[in-house]
């Protein structure tokens, strides 16, 4: 156990020291790379103060409608253009399109359709989401190998049943990569919508920060920020250990 | 970097200018200095950057650049985190910040504000200063309206009828909401606060290690300012290779956007910075909580370098 | 126990007895419970198309044990999987007696397991899709392993198995559910002697207990011989039926019945056509 | 010919009709969501003045530069990481780390490291395109077949002829699977940057029309962003037709 | 022209003539190419591993055809991997005379192409390896193209092969480099009958015409008795050697060898080995 984690606390020990001997050394003032330790002392006092709790708990609560929102699109849309190649051919080019345009530019539309608030956010975060799944969702089931189509077929399997013994478990490991992309992805989704029209969450605690110089606190927002993508990530890497361990030598 | 570099002779020194905005009329005043030669006269060779003003004051306290455009608010929260700045011109004499509403709600004082929802881009930045300063001047506070974050999109939501009160910019959402035929009334934080506004900013190192360079780029940016007052239209003339796409702007907006600011910039000695307007703002960003502790404002600015 | 079952069913239905023919089956008493006609298949590629199968035409009867045989690249393969049900023949008409598809196992050239699946799990993926109550779907599939001689490898997984267990993990995939029609292809290729005719027998047995159809591809005259009633020989590619011989050897088939003159000749008749 | 783009043209049509009805019906005002034609008008004075030209070449030479790096260096690292656990387990927290910070977090220190113009685009973009890269590329790789290196090894194959005759295809499929997310993403890449820090290119001609309601430019640019992403999507697409055609059935 | 040299070259070398036995190998003039001492490999799984060979020490002479046989599981394959050099065994050693590992062929158990290349493409990746020029591997796969009766389908991907089929594309593949040790995992399993003493006799004219060793495991005691200067019988698992064997049939063996009383009896030998 201690022999697992011993490469990831060194190198955590590493990358702390290194920061350290940078905001040291290299004269970039401490307001735009503050020190770990003033980093830390403004987290004790974010959390202290209840601020980070709360802007933490809406970002995540964003981020998780948002990613399973995305997800749930991005598979069964996968799926379905995975299984139709004219259907794949028409749909393409529109949702490559959804991943090309700015949120900025279509921000006022995104605040009259959907109103502010948290949908936006979560639709902004799903969105982003939604096409490494997609498309890792098309990668994975086009790979399944058509012998075991045939296995199903000859024992007269139902769609049901060659979708969740043959499909879901056969195109997993694509798919997990789609999810580890996406779930990373979604903190950043999160926090774009959030830029747009800050009110609350990291991304409104980010801005803020920026907007008062206060980039110790701009640090911590970040530093929570990679914790929820370092905890989203981990879960996937989970799911792997626990569905893929077929596939480990 | 450039900051330190003193003019040698028939070189000019290079300087990146940030000014916090996309190339627009209101930045006139640079346009006209640099066409009218007067940065050169004075060795300077000025670029324009039209990065996130948050960045450019960053910039500035690092030395990386030496000047940047900077609202009034963002020197003092700046100087409350220790950044080495100072702001050493006034452009603006009046905060650029207005509450703006359609007519028929009937807002003409701040104190019409009470029990409001209001749309603003976002609780922070210089349109929420300048909301709080007109809500304390209405003897309001936040508990008494709805703030709604909507990000910088005031005048589309005005226009697609869902936000009746607005806050903007004074030169700029109030003239495009009336140039699409929505009839507005607004209210100037400038005819209820003084407030410190939009000038130059830079770092006490070059205060301190260049003082000739800042006299040198103060003095040329204030001639530019001046000329721009004096002849608008001339401005508008020489503005117009900065801009792009300016020739499919609405000329008669971009001259009252031009008008407005000036109003803005009007002042009985052109780059002065008055103390008070600075306590002003330091009172208004100690109630709103954005500073702690009331700070030496004489590093904040200074009137030194105006000629 | 199985020998038991073997020779009381022997006397009942006599699968030896009077075997069907191709060419006769209009006057048998019972009807044929898969009727083949005109079957060909053609695969597309760059130059005009490959053709597999031509005009492939016999009747199946009712607990009947077919092999076939034929060189490499016939279309045995491709004849199983039309009758699976898998690719559709470019002409041609197959129909089963009873209307549908009956319940099927097949045993692939490759073993065609599940990697993700432990050897149990495998095998007991046929009741899975029927909906069998897992207690009982695990119980069948232990009773299998068994069977197979698998003993221990119940939660291995595939890539942990040698060539010849997978193939067995197939072969017990194949009959846990208790198929009415046996298509098999090539299924003791890569098993040693021994346990080639231990499953040989299991399989005459299981024939012979259930009501089942086989038909099964395979190299070996031996084999063919020992498990079938009837032997068609396809020839070089595109496949079509050369050959198809009644194997009127008696039943239970031991293994000395390979060095009796009828297995000879059986055998050298075989050995001809397919040269 | 005609009939594989029929679909395709087909549902063009359809889009820009609804697209014509919502602007029509909507009560949406012209300046939020601005009708086909009035964006085609646009179109065409951009493309005459010069100027659409101009910023879609900067954006495309940042894209493009940003697209190759980022793809070398998830090609490269992702193909060691698939190679050593630990070293993954190490590395890996770092780069999903990368992956949720916002831009807007860290633009002066990019100044700074990276001073002004194109450097600071390019690796903006760079990132956003690694990381899909990346993970596919692990996922990829880590799904080759052992037999395949049994059979190298057993004619003692080097390591490059492992890498190039089995590596590489057998990982193909799942590695154009991430080529085709992050050259999707790369669009988006190259305008994050320009946003931040807008001079010229496509996001600055999409921010100067953002403020000066000029939204018809806004959606002259996000066309032709999408227009970007849908030749970059083509062009992986191209490329899979290529090298899996082996796959398709 | 096969028959021609493989008389010829069996005057020469006579492979049958005086076989190396295990516990002669010291007094033989020439030394061992290969060998094998205790042997042993145990695979990690949930309970204190499985023993997959155990013991296993024997020598191969240059130029010698060994087959193995055993039964299903006895660890038959993981011999040909540990010769190959694709794992460590668990203890026990192996040499080659030379030194290190002399150029290999191998034929899988699974065919084991790259389905992402032709036939032809597959057939010269050995040559490849050996980066020699491209119009001459070309030109060499197509005579092993030949030699397997492919042609037509140089340009076929795996996918659509018959299993038969991709096994002799792995069979040319194995051979086109022409490898001083041959190791073959049951190559001729899913051949029929014509096209396996087709292969056989191309293998028999291959080993004698050239300086090979070949080591093949199998599950039919005719094809290692048709091939094979020593049987090896390997025990249930794990594996150890429970017989060794020495063929002493006179080359070159026609089909007509198999019934003649030595071979018949050799056979039995064999068989009861394997019981
Ligand atoms: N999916 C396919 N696409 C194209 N050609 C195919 C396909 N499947 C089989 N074929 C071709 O059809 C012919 C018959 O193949 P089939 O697999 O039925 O042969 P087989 O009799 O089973 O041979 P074997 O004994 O070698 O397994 C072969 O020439 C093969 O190349
Ligand atoms: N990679 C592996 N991991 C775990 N166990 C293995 C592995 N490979 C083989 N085994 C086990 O080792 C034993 C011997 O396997 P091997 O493949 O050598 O048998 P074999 O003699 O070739 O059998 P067959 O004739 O069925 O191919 C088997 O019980 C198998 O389950
Ligand atoms: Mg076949
Ligand atoms: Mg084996």
């Amino acid at each position: 156990m201690i022999k697992r984690f011993l490469p990831i606390l060194l190198s955590t020990l590493a990358f702390l020291l290194g920061w350290q001997l940078l905001t040291r050394y290299s004269g970039i003032p401490n307001f735009i790379l503050p020190s770990p330790l003033s980093v830390w002392t403004r987290f004790i006092k974010a959390v202290q103060d209840g601020s980070l709790p709360y802007h933490t708990w809406i970002t995540l609560t964003e981020i998780v409608l948002g990613l399973l929102t995305g997800v749930l699109f991005a598979t069964i849309i996968g799926y379905i253009l995975a299984k139709s190649r004219t259907l794949e051919k028409v749909l393409s080019p529109y949702l490559v399109a959804s991943q090309a345009i700015p949120v900025v530019a279509i921000a006022p539309l995104l605040v009259i359709w959907l109103k502010d608030g948290i949908l936006s956010k979560v639709v902004i975060c799903a969105l982003i989401v939604f096409f490494p799944v997609l498309v890792n969702t098309i990668v994975g089931v086009r790979a399944v190998p058509t012998a075991l189509y045939d296995l199903m077929n000859s024992l007269h399997a139902t769609r049901a049943q060659i979708l969740w013994k043959v499909e879901v478990p056969a195109s997993l490991p694509v798919f997990l990569g789609g999810l580890r992309i996406g779930a990373t992805l979604s903190v950043i989704g999160a926090i774009v919508g959030e830029l747009v029209d800050a009110e609350e969450g990291l991304g409104f605690l980010l801005q803020l920060g920026d907007f008062q110089y206060d980039t110790p606190m701009v640090f911590v927002a970040v530093f929570t920020l990679i914790a929820l993508a370092l905890i989203l990530y981990g879960i996937v890497r989970l799911l792997e250990n626990r569905f893929l361990k077929w596939q480990n030598k | 970097s450039s900051s330190g570099s003193a003019n040698e002779a028939g070189n000019l020194t290079h300087i990146r200018l940030p000014v916090g905005y996309i190339p627009n009329i209101q930045f006139a005043p640079l346009y006209v200095a640099v066409e009218k030669g007067y940065f050169r006269e004075a060795g300077l060779d000025v670029e324009f950057d039209y990065k996130f003003e948050t960045d450019g004051v960053a910039l500035v306290g690092a030395g990386e650049l030496p000047f940047a455009v900077v609202s009034g608010e963002q020197v003092l929260l700046a100087r409350a985190q220790g950044l080495p700045v100072t702001y050493v011109a006034a452009w603006y004499q009046q905060y650029p910040v207005s509450v703006v509403a359609k007519s028929e709600v009937g807002v003409i004082v701040p104190q019409d504000l009470k029990g409001r929802k209001i749309g603003l881009p976002g609780l922070f930045g210089a349109n929420y200063i300048g909301l709080r300063a007109l809500l304390s001047a209405g003897r309001l506070t936040e508990d008494d309206v709805t703030l709604d974050a909507i990000g910088f999109n005031q005048v589309e939501l005005m226009a697609a009828g869902q936000q009746d009160i607005v806050v903007g910019y004074t030169a700029n959402e109030p003239i495009q909401l009336r140039s699409l035929g929505i009839p507005v009334t607004e209210i100037r934080v400038a005819d209820y606060a003084r407030l410190a506004a939009n000038g130059i900013l830079t770092n006490e190192k070059v205060i301190a290690e260049n003082p000739g360079l800042v006299r040198a780029f103060v003095g040329a940016f204030l001639k530019g300012l001046r000329s721009a007052i004096d002849d608008p239209d001339e401005a508008f003339r020489l503005s117009e290779a900065y801009i792009p796409n300016f020739a499919d702007l609405d000329a008669n907006v971009q001259k009252q956007v031009l008008a407005t600011s000036i109003e803005q910039w009007k002042g009985d000695r052109l780059g002065y910075s008055d103390p008070q307007a600075w306590e002003n703002m330091q009172d208004v960003l100690l109630d709103m909580g954005l500073i702690t502790n009331k700070m030496d404002l004489s590093k904040a600015f200074t009137n030194e370098f105006l000629p | 126990m199985g020998e038991a079952i073997s020779c009381q069913l022997a006397g009942i239905a006599s699968p030896g007895g009077a075997p069907p023919r191709n060419d006769t089956n209009k006057t048998m008493s019972h009807t044929p419970i898969l009727t083949i006609r005109n079957l060909s298949t053609v695969f597309p590629d760059e130059n005009g198309g490959l053709r597999a199968l031509r005009d492939v035409t016999f009747d199946v009867h009712p607990r009947e044990f077919i092999c076939v045989l034929g060189p490499s690249g016939s279309g045995k393969t491709t004849l199983l999987r039309i009758l699976a049900g898998l690719i559709k023949p470019t002409s041609g008409s197959f129909k089963f007696g009873h209307g549908e598809q009956p319940s099927t196992g097949m045993v692939f050239q490759q073993a065609n397991l599940m990697p993700w699946r432990t050897v149990i799990e495998n095998i007991k993926l046929p009741l899975e899709v029927k909906n069998i109550n897992d207690a009982v779907a695990r119980a069948k599939a232990r009773e299998m392993i068994e069977l197979v001689g698998l003993q221990g490898f119940e939660d291995s997984l595939p890539r942990d198995l040698s060539g010849g267990m997978a193939q067995r993990v197939a072969i017990a995939r194949a009959l846990i559910h208790d198929p009415d029609l046996l298509l098999l292809d090539e299924p003791f290729g890569s098993l040693d002697a021994l346990t080639r005719e231990r499953m040989w027998t299991e399989l005459s047995r299981i024939w012979q207990a259930r009501q089942k159809t086989v038909i099964m591809v395979t190299h070996s005259i031996n084999e063919s011989l020992f498990l079938a009633d009837r032997v068609l020989v396809l020839t070089q590619r595109p496949g079509k039926i050369k050959m198809d011989v009644e194997v009127d050897l008696p039943r239970p088939r031991k293994d000395d019945i390979r060095y009796t003159p009828h297995f000879g000749k059986l055998a050298r008749k075989l050995r001809e056509a397919i040269e």
